[in-house]
């Protein structure tokens, strides 16, 4: 692919209900940001990416209300949506749109309002003859494949409550976490309600109200308007088979994040991703996904994941921070959730990420996932 | 900070979904408790759901074979948070078992409710059959739940 | 910027129902443009599918058709809109040199549910939705704009969509007489039962492929635009997102927008007046073939219809006496065009 | 084999800061609310918070109507009339119902607003727009 980069990024605050905004407006507050953040004006943007699922909020072609607000108005504008991966998958397309020679500046807008809905009553508007009938939304769906998970690796619920713990306290760095808690212990977790065996509360991602932007330049223009572009060093994408029980062991062998991570660090010269990459912002919808990423990505050979967290390794100050901004599990706006990982991974290599940046950072990955075992992997570095 | 005012829009909605061929020939074989899946000829992978291309070889899949109403438990989990079901806007109270179940015959799993719902008594590998309502009617919910082969 | 061949094109439909279900269909129009491109599902690089959740009645709807359009273990990515906007990206990702094969996909079925009680849903919720107001009444209304100061107009919308529906071979459209259609009922007035383009279900693919033009058509140029969502905001008597789409994509191929001529024009009218629309954004006149085989009127399915128009314009440059010839094709969706694409294919050596 | 499947799910759509203002000043004060873009000097109905074409935010609210014109309408059969009206002291037009009974309505026509007796901050608050007879009845 052509060199392009990342010259902005802007947030929402995120939070469980944002009905002090519409949804037009809450695209805006993040698309502002954005280009507040890239020193650019509305009428800089030539095209408009936005990324929204589209029955958690009961809309078809959510871009024609809230296109204005993503300043879309008289621009070329499209709407992505690929369930858990449209956020990344969106920041892909835009990254292709602004390689292709025909815009110099792309702006992607993600965001949802789960407030507004029914989230897993939409998620589950699956195959009405097979597994409409049993439909449990991502929950259900998730909490079966720890079963494997656990069964194979032997991995504990406080190994995976300390991701939990990780996620809340560096979101408490984070303005625009949902959730956050300095504070939070390891016992918090295990005390947490029991959603779904063995889910608790705080193992899993909340539902939040949010919006998250990038603004994506031709490598022409993020030379001349930024000193130090997030440059987009490779994207893959893999998507799956249809059905939840199509997938073989899904966080044991999650073929599609493998795949796409594999190709990624390929196309971006990585070999060794605990030692190259300085941090990751990765979709880790549960805690336990966390642990099984670290071992699809590579952090760490099968069955060494519980280790890994247990000794600080992706802590913030660890030797490779996964999730310094607190995570999916700190904040979820499903359509902005993918665009937050890319984002955070943005601002932390063009050193603006505050409280939470990583001091030096230079190459960082961000994934993205579904429920239908999606993935999307994106490489961004501090050089072409 | 001044009101904030929201507009309640209740979606009521229908669709006709099409089964297609093989899900109809399926759904026919669940009205007499017979299940089958289709079968791909280069990779041999056995699907359920019955459907058009086995999509890693994309080759079309027209055999059938036969599959157990007994299986094996994959994955499991108990549910514990209600869940709203779009298709009756009741909601669906917790705790239930579900699980992932390889039944005899096919290679894929099918997602479904279990009649356990004690963590304890659940684990994978565990051998489970199905348990059919009275009445079929050539659907999915024909199936009550799996139960333990004891 | 290489060169983006259309190496093949494949259509189901457009009947009034399909009676397939999703993927068995989309997986028909899949197979043609395969077949059409002679090349296997091993030489696709990546997919761009067109559909809408609230169409299908499912979430994610890429979901059931990820396996029928060979996108498992590769990249893809669902475009919610028309066909032609997947198209648009489609050729980004081309030009980027992000992939080299590309196939792009879209499906619809208006046959399992009421569209217009769908569309509502694509309103603004707080000042429209409520209302009852849909795609079909925002059509009425800016069909109404137009008809003000022209008395002559729904004599023409008749004529005009007597005559696209006679050169449909889709079997969908009803033949009807001018009178017969100035007598259907009133559906939006002014537009009445005849003027509408007939619902169905159907799929369409393309495969774009860089390369030469050797081969046959090319996709020189492409454009899109997203107007203002409240049509108090727009001035209906123009298609201006279309005139900016249209100028975009002359720009890519390299055409002055005002000197850009063309032999065949395939613009998606869901009714007559839109092709009066069509022609005063992109200043075609009368040189233009326009839609021979009976365009929308002779049978539309939403999402897939703007594709439909470019799988038409491709067929017709691909005909004897038409090689080197040069073609407009265009898709809208939401209220009144609020949402506009076009793309200008140049027939092969 | 065609199965119709039904779904039911409550949605709940927050009207955001101009919207909320706008529906509130339906509600309590019988009144329509605009809002006034200061950069492109046009007063935009229904209230907004941001101008569609310039992009600007933080737009003074003004009161418009109740007096409108008809810009455009649509008859739908079982659904009444659809009509674009440009309130008084408004430069862009929203849409609403046109109340009948009505014969042939023209492009221009004077309208008044009609508000419901029972009002919640909903869009349905107006009843629509009738048409003034010239008589001044």
């Amino acid at each position: 692919m052509r060199p392009v980069a990342i010259i902005g990024t802007g947030q929402t605050n995120h939070a469980r209900c944002r009905d002090d905004v519409s949804q037009p407006e809450l695209v805006r507050e993040a698309a502002s940001r954005a280009l507040d953040d890239a020193g650019l004006q509305p009428a800089d943007v030539d095209a408009v990416i936005l990324s929204n699922m589209e029955l958690f909020e009961g809309r078809a072609l959510p871009e024609l209300w809230v296109g204005e607000g993503a300043f879309a108005n008289g621009k070329p504008c499209m709407k992505i949506a690929t369930g858990g991966t449209s956020g990344t998958s969106s920041c892909i397309a835009g990254f292709h749109q602004a390689a292709s020679g025909l815009f110099d500046i792309v702006l992607v807008v993600g965001f949802e309002k789960h407030s507004e809905g029914h989230t897993q009553t939409g998620m589950a508007l699956t195959d009405p003859f097979w597994d409409r009938a049993v439909a449990s939304g991502a929950l259900g769906n998730f909490a079966l494949s720890i079963s494997q998970y656990m069964a194979e690796r032997g991995v504990s619920e406080e190994q995976a409550a300390r991701v939990a713990v990780k996620s809340r306290r560096n979101a408490a760095r984070n303005p625009h976490a949902h959730l956050s808690d300095a504070n939070a212990t390891i016992e918090d977790v295990l005390n947490s309600r029991l959603l779904a065996y063995p889910i608790h509360l705080m193992d899993m991602c909340p539902q939040s109200d949010g919006a998250a932007a990038i603004v994506v330049a031709s490598g022409d223009k993020a030379r001349k308007l930024s000193a130090k572009p997030a440059w987009v060093k490779a994207a893959a994408t893999r998507h799956e088979q249809p059905y939840i029980g199509d997938i073989e062991q899904r966080l044991l062998t999650m073929r599609t994040l493998r795949d796409a991570s594999r190709s990624a660090y390929a196309t971006a010269g990585i070999t060794e991703p605990l030692k190259q990459l300085d941090l990751a912002e990765i979709y880790e919808p549960v805690t336990y996904a966390e642990l099984a990423w670290y071992e699809i990505l590579g952090f760490c050979a099968e069955g060494e994941a519980g280790h890994l967290i247990e000794a600080g390794v992706t802590g913030i100050d660890g030797e490779l921070p996964v999730n310094p901004s607190g995570g999916v599990l700190s904040a979820n706006p499903v359509g902005a959730t993918g665009v937050i990982r890319v984002a955070e991974a943005a601002a932390q290599i063009l050193g603006r990420a505050g409280a939470h940046q990583i001091e030096g950072a230079k190459t960082a990955l961000a994934t993205g996932y579904g429920v239908y075992a999606w993935a999307d992997a994106v490489i961004l570095g501090s050089a072409v | 900070m001044s009101e904030r005012v929201s507009v309640p829009i209740e979606m009521v909605q229908s669709w006709r979904y099409s089964s297609g061929d093989s899900m109809e020939r399926f759904s026919n074989g669940i009205r007499h408790k017979r299940i089958e899946a289709v079968k791909c000829g280069n990779c041999q992978r056995r699907y359920l759901p019955p459907r058009p291309v086995c999509g890693n070889c994309h080759l079309s899949l027209t055999e059938w074979v036969p599959v157990s109403d007994v299986g094996t438990l994959e994955a499991w989990t108990v549910v514990y948070l209600p869940f709203l079901d779009g298709r009756t806007g009741e909601l669906r109270d917790g705790p239930y078992g579900m699980g992932l179940i390889r039944l005899d015959g096919s290679d894929t799993t099918l997602n479904h409710f279990l009649n356990q719902n004690d963590p304890a008594k659940l684990a994978v590998g565990m051998r489970m059959r199905i348990v059919w309502r009275d009445e079929l009617h050539g659907a999915m919910d024909d199936i009550l739940h799996f139960e333990e082969v004891s | 910027m290489r060169t983006i061949r259309i190496a093949g094109v494949g259509e189901t439909g457009p009947v009034q129902q399909d009676r397939r279900s999703i993927p068995e269909m989309v997986l028909g129009a899949v197979d043609l443009a395969l077949a059409d491109a002679q090349i296997g599902h091993g030489e696709i690089d990546s997919v761009v599918t067109a559909s809408v959740d609230l169409f299908d009645g499912l979430t994610a709807s890429n979901i059931a058709v990820t396996e029928v359009v060979g996108a498992v273990m590769k990249p893809e990515a669902r475009i919610a809109g028309d066909g032609l906007a997947a198209t648009v990206h489609g050729a980004c990702q081309i030009w980027a040199h992000a992939y080299d094969t590309v196939l792009v996909v879209a499906h619809a079925k208006t046959s399992m549910a009421a569209n217009g009680k769908l569309t509502q849903w694509a309103m603004d919720p707080i000042h429209l939705q409520p209302l009852g107001v849909n795609f079909s009444a925002a059509a009425g209304l800016q069909a109404n704009v137009l008809a003000q100061h022209d008395r002559h107009a729904e004599k023409r919308w008749a004529r005009l969509s007597c005559e696209r529906r006679a050169a449909g071979t889709s079997g969908m459209a009803k033949k009807l007489s001018q009178s017969e259609i100035l007598a259907s009922e009133i559906t939006t007035s002014p537009l009445r039962n005849g003027m509408c383009a007939p619902l169905g279900d159907g799929a369409c693919a393309v495969v774009l492929q860089a390369g030469s033009n050797a081969g046959g058509p090319v996709l020189s140029g492409v454009g899109h635009d997203l107007e203002a969502h409240g049509l108090g905001d727009r001035n209906l008597v123009h298609w201006a997102g279309l005139t900016r789409a249209f100028d975009r994509a002359c720009r890519v191929a390299n055409l002055p927008p005002a000197d850009a001529r063309f032999d065949l024009a395939e613009p998606s009218c869901f009714y007559p007046h839109e092709e009066e629309l069509f022609l005063r954004a992109t200043g075609i006149d009368g040189g233009t073939v326009i839609s021979p085989d009976g365009g929308l009127m002779a049978g539309c399915v939403p999402v897939v219809a703007g594709m439909s128009r470019l799988v038409a314009a491709f067929k017709w440059l691909r005909q004897t006496g038409n090689a080197g010839k040069r073609a407009l094709v265009h898709g809208h969706w939401g209220p009144a065009g609020q949402a506009q694409a076009v793309a200008i294919v140049d027939g092969g050596l | 084999m065609i199965r119709e499947e039904a779904i039911k799910i409550p949605f709940q759509y927050a009207a955001g800061t101009a919207g909320s203002e706008f529906l509130i000043n339906l509600r309590d004060h019988r009144q329509l609310t605009g809002s006034r873009c200061s950069d492109c000097e046009r007063t935009l109905a229904p209230a907004r918070a941001y101008c569609p074409d310039c992009g600007r935010e933080g737009l003074h609210s003004v009161n418009i109507g109740p007096g409108a014109e008809l810009v455009s309408w649509t008859i739908v059969p079982d659904k009444g009339v659809f009509a674009l009206v440009r309130p008084d002291g408004a430069d862009t037009a929203m849409l609403h119902k046109l109340l009948g009974p009505i014969d042939d309505p023209q492009p221009g026509i004077r309208l008044q607003v009609v508000f419901r007796e029972e009002r919640s901050g909903h869009i349905n608050d107006i009843e629509g727009f009738a048409i003034v007879q010239e008589n001044g009845e």
